[in-house]
């Protein structure tokens, strides 16, 4: 059972680490490099609140074994968060209530961080389906629909 | 969407939308959830579960369990000091009828038999794969007037498959004379309901870590609804004084009442205790469905007397909570039903029987509505009902009924702060459905 | 447990058997016991899209997303499975393996005829001609993000069927009724195709009872 | 095919507190030298406010501002006792336990500012920008963090407030029933309007009308979100949930977020909500609880309103597609 020397760039910055085998990237954000902002809320991609970007794509990171992705670039919440002050999609969370227990919210906004880095100025109907699997218990989705819009604009 | 609007309070800060004092973490990733703390060498604790939904335990082997490379511990019902336990002892309701892990049978697939305690997540997985149980079946029963009838099996130590409240076999709330009422009503209505399990489904799943500290006392990081409780009923089963433990809470990933069960942090101490080394034990997502306590499954029969013009003069209601194989909750929860019933409504005679019965599935606890949301969804189905067979309005009716300031309550309570006539009256303004004056102008504040 | 990530077709052919294969990890790699080996196709070079003509070949580890991008009648079908963020992962060859009631690209696939290349035991690709019809239709508990109760299929001429038997299926009598142009007797005809299962999203008797409405809409192009 | 619209209705009450179990929660509050308070319990937040809220009462109840509120919550070693966050007891005990401390604690600065301005403690008042003042004078005031700062380093005084809710226990009575179980009762009116398509059964929620009567918001927008997710919680009970889809049958029980069914945001209702405010007598600021109502009265508005559209009646939770459409079978049979 060797474990694997990984190599990844994660919020631009570049990471080293050994994994054990079947590690996923979700375990290593979190366990190996103190990255908790993602969160396991499900383990087996049906809630999204591990949602990160992998290679500029949004995925959900308890379903990739880290060993499959040496060499790829990461993002997480921790890396789209400016060093002062907040990014505007965080801002609209905040602006907008969007929040409440706050354990989908990493996922949420990484999932409408993808969205908008490829479509700018969405339609209601692209923000629904860029969050339709990320599971929110709390708040009915439609205040984090309205904050998603609102950076749309 | 509208905001909703309230009218001016006069103050600073009340009544005023200020920002979540939490939401700077939420939106940054920053808040820390139980989880998010690491502590090294952290053992992580896994769970070998009935396979049956009733059986007697003939053999339990943990021998291969202990030989997976990895596992430090495998304990059974044999190291829990106190292993008989049930939480509201801690409000003298009920006694210890649920184990921590099971001993002799099981009542409940899913039931924890032996806890497995290793260096990583994945060996503790195999390690409880490997426990091998040998069981000897029993028919289950998984319908609770089933469950009620006399010659049923008896699932709990009392002897009976309900729960007894002072001598009587279910909460009881009395008013007038229903049967009276009955004979003197125009019509009888007399309908079922029932629904099924639901699951809490917070985003974030139960689970603990605990960890020894330096002085002997252990620091329970959990995301427990209630610390106290949590800290109380565990020092209860580990049998040491109150003041040995710490529970470590605060924001927590949705709750909805699914964690104010105390199954998690109870055996991790245990195995932090036997370790001398943090431990980590927290639900899956399958156990946070199928394991983790949902919202009982109701049965409810509501027969009600009403005169022609729409007065509801007597109202009997028999409801069977169905609490699964233990107690956790559910004995509350039906006098909590019971005290709900006949609803928001002022009827003379009222006769409410509230059961909680034991059945052969997972243990049901405490939701969101608790007590009361099947009972609503019963209750406003039947007025509803009632209005479309008097052909009536279905304001007008709950309008007609609705308590008041100064009522006596079904359970001899006097009502005040009362509001329904105003919410309806609002609603009614909503839609656009037109009240007729008479409605328009009652009040809350006037008796009838 | 080991994970292995090959990098060619012929280093995959070398460890067929020393664990499971999976791609895009969406399906099967939750599920694996916790000893259990993998072998990933991320980065055997199986992915792509070429058409030539009306012919369009897909490699094996295409991801949902990217075959949408690139095959325009596929979009609504593929946006009927799972969330862009599974679908940013999941991959074509894997939804051929994704028991009912998922595999709705593969319930596509069957109404297109289409071809399953392999190499010994590993599926390397799929084509299939672009038709010049094409109807489709997924009957689902929520609007999105949730497996089938009853997907259709067609291209006008096939009739595939997801949602209703443990595998996608061709309802081969409801084509012959549709080749005559009797849509509602081929609706009806879709029941001898079924042999539909309970699931914690609808019961046999529901898909069954709901299956010729939903062949029914999909070949009128009803919502 | 056809879409076949309704509407319905259903209105309830919701108690606040348990005290059938007794129901105690203490709070503390002290200021430290930096003039900001600290709320000390050992209440836990589920995402609702709570600590929103205890800081907004202790503001309002010292006269400072929100910004120099600091809650620390939820260490049994550092906070006094709470029961815990259930029964939607959490504003209305923590809240009138925050006000009790507080009180206490802006007695207790009063009295320390009066020292320090040399006047009398009943002359003074806060202006709820930090200030403690002369009532009527611009001149005689000092700030809440040099006060805070004098009353340690000369004064020798703490700024500081003890606060408990306890309402005394209730025991039923075993043969009639009469209790007392809560400290108020909430109010709700929803009405729901919908499809059904009445070849599949399924419903559509088109839009969700919330009335609350819930004493005192003390937050408006966050009581807007316990309303607008539970009416989202009450839709999801009502169409979608449970965990045992074939109840009394053990089998198919959902194990994740794909098989346990919920409404995703595509499945959205269009909300309309108002609160009303009857501040209840022995509410904080007159506040009832809402947490848990929430969920209760879309379900049977949701069951009425598919009897309106299509006169099939439910009576066993969740309303799924297959029972409506055996209840429009058996009454096509019956027609």
């Amino acid at each position: 059972m060797p474990s694997s020397v990984i190599e990844i760039t994660v919020n631009g910055s570049e990471e080293e680490f050994i994994a054990k085998p079947g590690t996923t990237l979700l375990s290593a954000l979190r366990d190996t490099l103190g990255l908790t902002a993602a969160k396991r809320g499900c383990g087996v991609g049906t809630c999204g609140t591990c949602t990160c970007h992998v290679d500029g794509e949004a995925v959900m990171s308890c379903l990739v074994p880290v060993e499959t992705i040496n060499g790829s670039d990461v993002k997480t919440l921790e890396g789209t968060t400016p060093p002062e002050g907040l990014s505007p999609l965080q801002q609209s969370f905040l602006d907008n209530f969007a929040t409440q227990c706050g354990f989908c919210t990493p996922g949420m906004i990484m999932a409408a961080e993808a969205l908008l880095a490829q479509n700018p100025s969405p339609t209601r109907e692209d923000v629904v389906t860029a969050i339709s699997g990320n599971v929110c218990r709390c708040t009915g989705y439609e205040s984090i629909i309205e904050a998603i819009l609102a950076v749309g604009k | 969407m509208s905001a909703p609007t309230t009218e001016a309070g006069g103050f600073d800060v009340v009544g005023k939308p200020v920002q979540r004092l939490d939401a700077m973490g939420h939106v940054t990733g920053r808040t820390q959830y139980f989880e998010d703390y690491n502590p090294a060498g952290m053992l992580h604790l896994k769970m070998h579960r009935s396979e049956r939904h009733h059986a007697n335990l003939v053999e339990v082997d943990t021998s291969e369990a202990e030989k997976v490379k990895g596992v430090v511990k495998v304990l059974t019902y044999k190291d829990v000091p106190k292993n008989w336990y049930t939480i509201l002892t801690l409000i003298n309701v009920g006694y210890p009828e649920e184990v921590v892990l099971a001993e002799k049978k099981v009542l409940w697939m899913g039931e924890p038999i032996v806890a497995v305690v290793a260096t990583s997540e994945r060996a503790a997985l195999e390690g409880a794969a490997a426990v091998k149980v040998t069981y000897e079946d029993l028919e289950p029963i998984f319908d609770v007037e089933e469950a009620i009838k006399p010659d049923a099996f008896p699932l709990k130590p009392h002897g009976t498959n309900y729960f007894e409240y002072e001598g009587h076999h279910c909460r009881r709330v009395r008013l007038g004379d229903v049967e009276q009422g009955f004979a003197e009503a125009d019509h009888i209505f007399e309908f079922k309901y029932q629904s099924r399990p639901i699951e809490q489904a917070p985003t974030e799943t139960t689970g603990c870590i605990v960890e020894p500290q330096h002085n002997g006392r252990l620091k329970i990081y959990s995301d427990t609804q209630a610390c106290f409780f949590t800290l109380d009923n565990t020092a209860l089963i580990l049998d040491v004084p109150f003041g040995k433990l710490q529970v470590v809470g605060g924001t927590v990933g949705g709750g909805f009442g699914g964690k104010v069960d105390v199954t998690v942090e109870p055996i991790s101490c245990i195995a932090a205790m036997q370790t001398g080394k943090p431990v980590k034990y927290v639900y899956d997502r399958y156990e946070e469905m199928q394991i983790s306590s949902p919202r009982a499954a109701e049965r409810i029969y509501i027969k009600d007397g009403v005169m022609n013009d729409g007065r509801i003069i007597a109202r009997q209601c028999t409801l069977y909570a169905d609490a699964g194989a233990y107690s956790r909750h559910s004995p509350y929860a039906a006098t909590k039903a019971a005290a709900h019933m006949p609803g928001p409504y002022t009827i003379p005679n009222v006769h409410i029987d509230s059961w909680c019965v034991y059945t052969n599935r997972t243990p049901s606890s405490a939701m969101r509505g608790f007590g009361v949301t099947i009972g609503d969804f019963a209750l406003e189905t039947q007025m509803d009902r009632i209005a479309r067979e008097l052909d009536m309005d279905p304001l007008a009716l709950r309008l007609i009924n609705a308590y008041r300031d100064g009522d006596m309550k079904a359970h001899h309570k006097v009502a005040e702060g009362t509001a329904l006539i105003e919410v309806i009256q609002k609603a009614a303004d909503l839609v656009g459905h037109e009240l007729p004056g008479e409605l328009r102008a009652l009040s809350s504040r006037e008796g009838r | 447990m080991q994970v292995h990530v090959p990098t060619s077709i012929d280093e995959v052919l070398g460890l067929m058997g020393q664990g499971t294969i999976v791609a895009g990890c969406t399906g099967i790699f939750p599920h694996l016991a916790p000893t259990e080996s993998i072998i990933s196709l991320r980065k055997a070079g199986l992915s792509g899209v070429e058409t030539e003509g009306d012919t369009v070949r897909v490699g094996a580890t295409t991801t949902l997303t990217q075959l949408a991008r690139e095959v325009p009648f596929l979009r609504e079908a593929i946006a009927s499975i799972a969330s862009p963020t599974i679908r940013n992962m999941a991959t074509v060859g894997g939804n051929l393996f994704a028991p009912q009631p998922h595999g709705d690209l593969a319930v596509c696939l069957l109404a297109l005829d289409a071809e399953i290349e392999r190499n010994g035991d590993l599926v390397t690709g799929v084509s299939f001609k672009v038709p010049e019809q094409w109807f489709y239709t997924k009957a689902m508990r929520r609007k999105q993000n949730s497996a089938s109760i009853v997907t259709v299929a067609s291209d006008g001429t096939r009739i595939a069927l997801g949602g209703v038997a443990r595998e996608p299926v061709r309802a081969l009598a409801a084509e012959a009724k549709l080749a005559e142009g009797d849509i509602d007797g081929a609706a009806e005809a879709a029941l001898e195709a079924a042999d539909p299962f309970d699931d914690a999203y609808a019961s046999a008797w529901y898909r069954r009872r709901v299956l010729p409405v939903h062949v029914r809409r999909a070949l009128t192009n009803a919502v | 095919m056809a879409i076949l619209r309704g509407r319905g209705y259903a209105a309830v009450n919701y108690p606040t507190g348990m005290n059938l179990g007794g129901d105690p929660t203490q709070a503390l509050v002290h200021a430290t030298t930096t003039g900001n308070f600290v709320v000390s319990l050992s209440s836990v937040d589920l995402g609702q406010g709570l600590k929103t809220v205890a800081a907004q009462v202790a503001a309002e109840t010292l006269g400072l501002p929100y910004e120099n509120i600091i809650v620390d919550t939820a260490d049994t070693d550092t906070g006094p006792h709470c029961m815990g966050t259930f029964a939607s007891r959490g504003t209305h005990r923590v809240g009138n336990a925050v006000i009790m401390a507080a009180q206490e604690a802006r007695e207790a600065m009063l009295e320390a500012a009066a020292e320090e301005l040399e006047v009398d403690a009943a002359d003074l008042e806060t202006d709820g920008t930090g200030f403690i003042k002369l009532k009527g004078s611009e001149e005689k005031k000092i700030h809440v963090v040099d006060l805070a700062l004098a009353a340690h380093f000369k004064l020798g005084r703490t700024i500081a407030g003890r606060g408990i809710f306890l309402k005394e226990r209730s025991y039923p009575e075993p043969e009639t029933g009469k209790m007392d179980p809560d400290s108020a009762q909430a109010h709700a009116c929803t009405v729901a309007e919908v499809t059904v398509d009445d070849e599949t059964g399924v419903v559509e929620v088109l839009h969700m009308y919330n009335v609350y009567e819930v004493g005192r918001a003390i937050n408006p927008a966050m009581a807007r979100q316990q309303i607008e997710g539970g009416a989202w919680m009450g839709v999801s009970h009502a169409l979608y949930e449970t965990t045992e889809p074939y109840y009394p049958v053990r089998e198919h029980g959902p194990r994740d977020f794909e098989e346990y069914l919920m409404p995703g945001p595509a499945d959205n209702a269009q909300m309309t909500s108002e609160i009303i405010e009857f501040p209840a007598a022995n509410g904080p600021y007159g506040a009832k609880g809402i947490g848990e109502m929430t969920a209760n009265a879309p379900i049977p508005a949701i069951a009425n309103a598919i009897y309106d559209a299509c006169g099939v009646r439910l009576t066993e939770m969740p309303f799924t597609p297959e029972s409506i459409l055996r209840g429009l079978d058996e009454l096509r049979a019956r027609a």
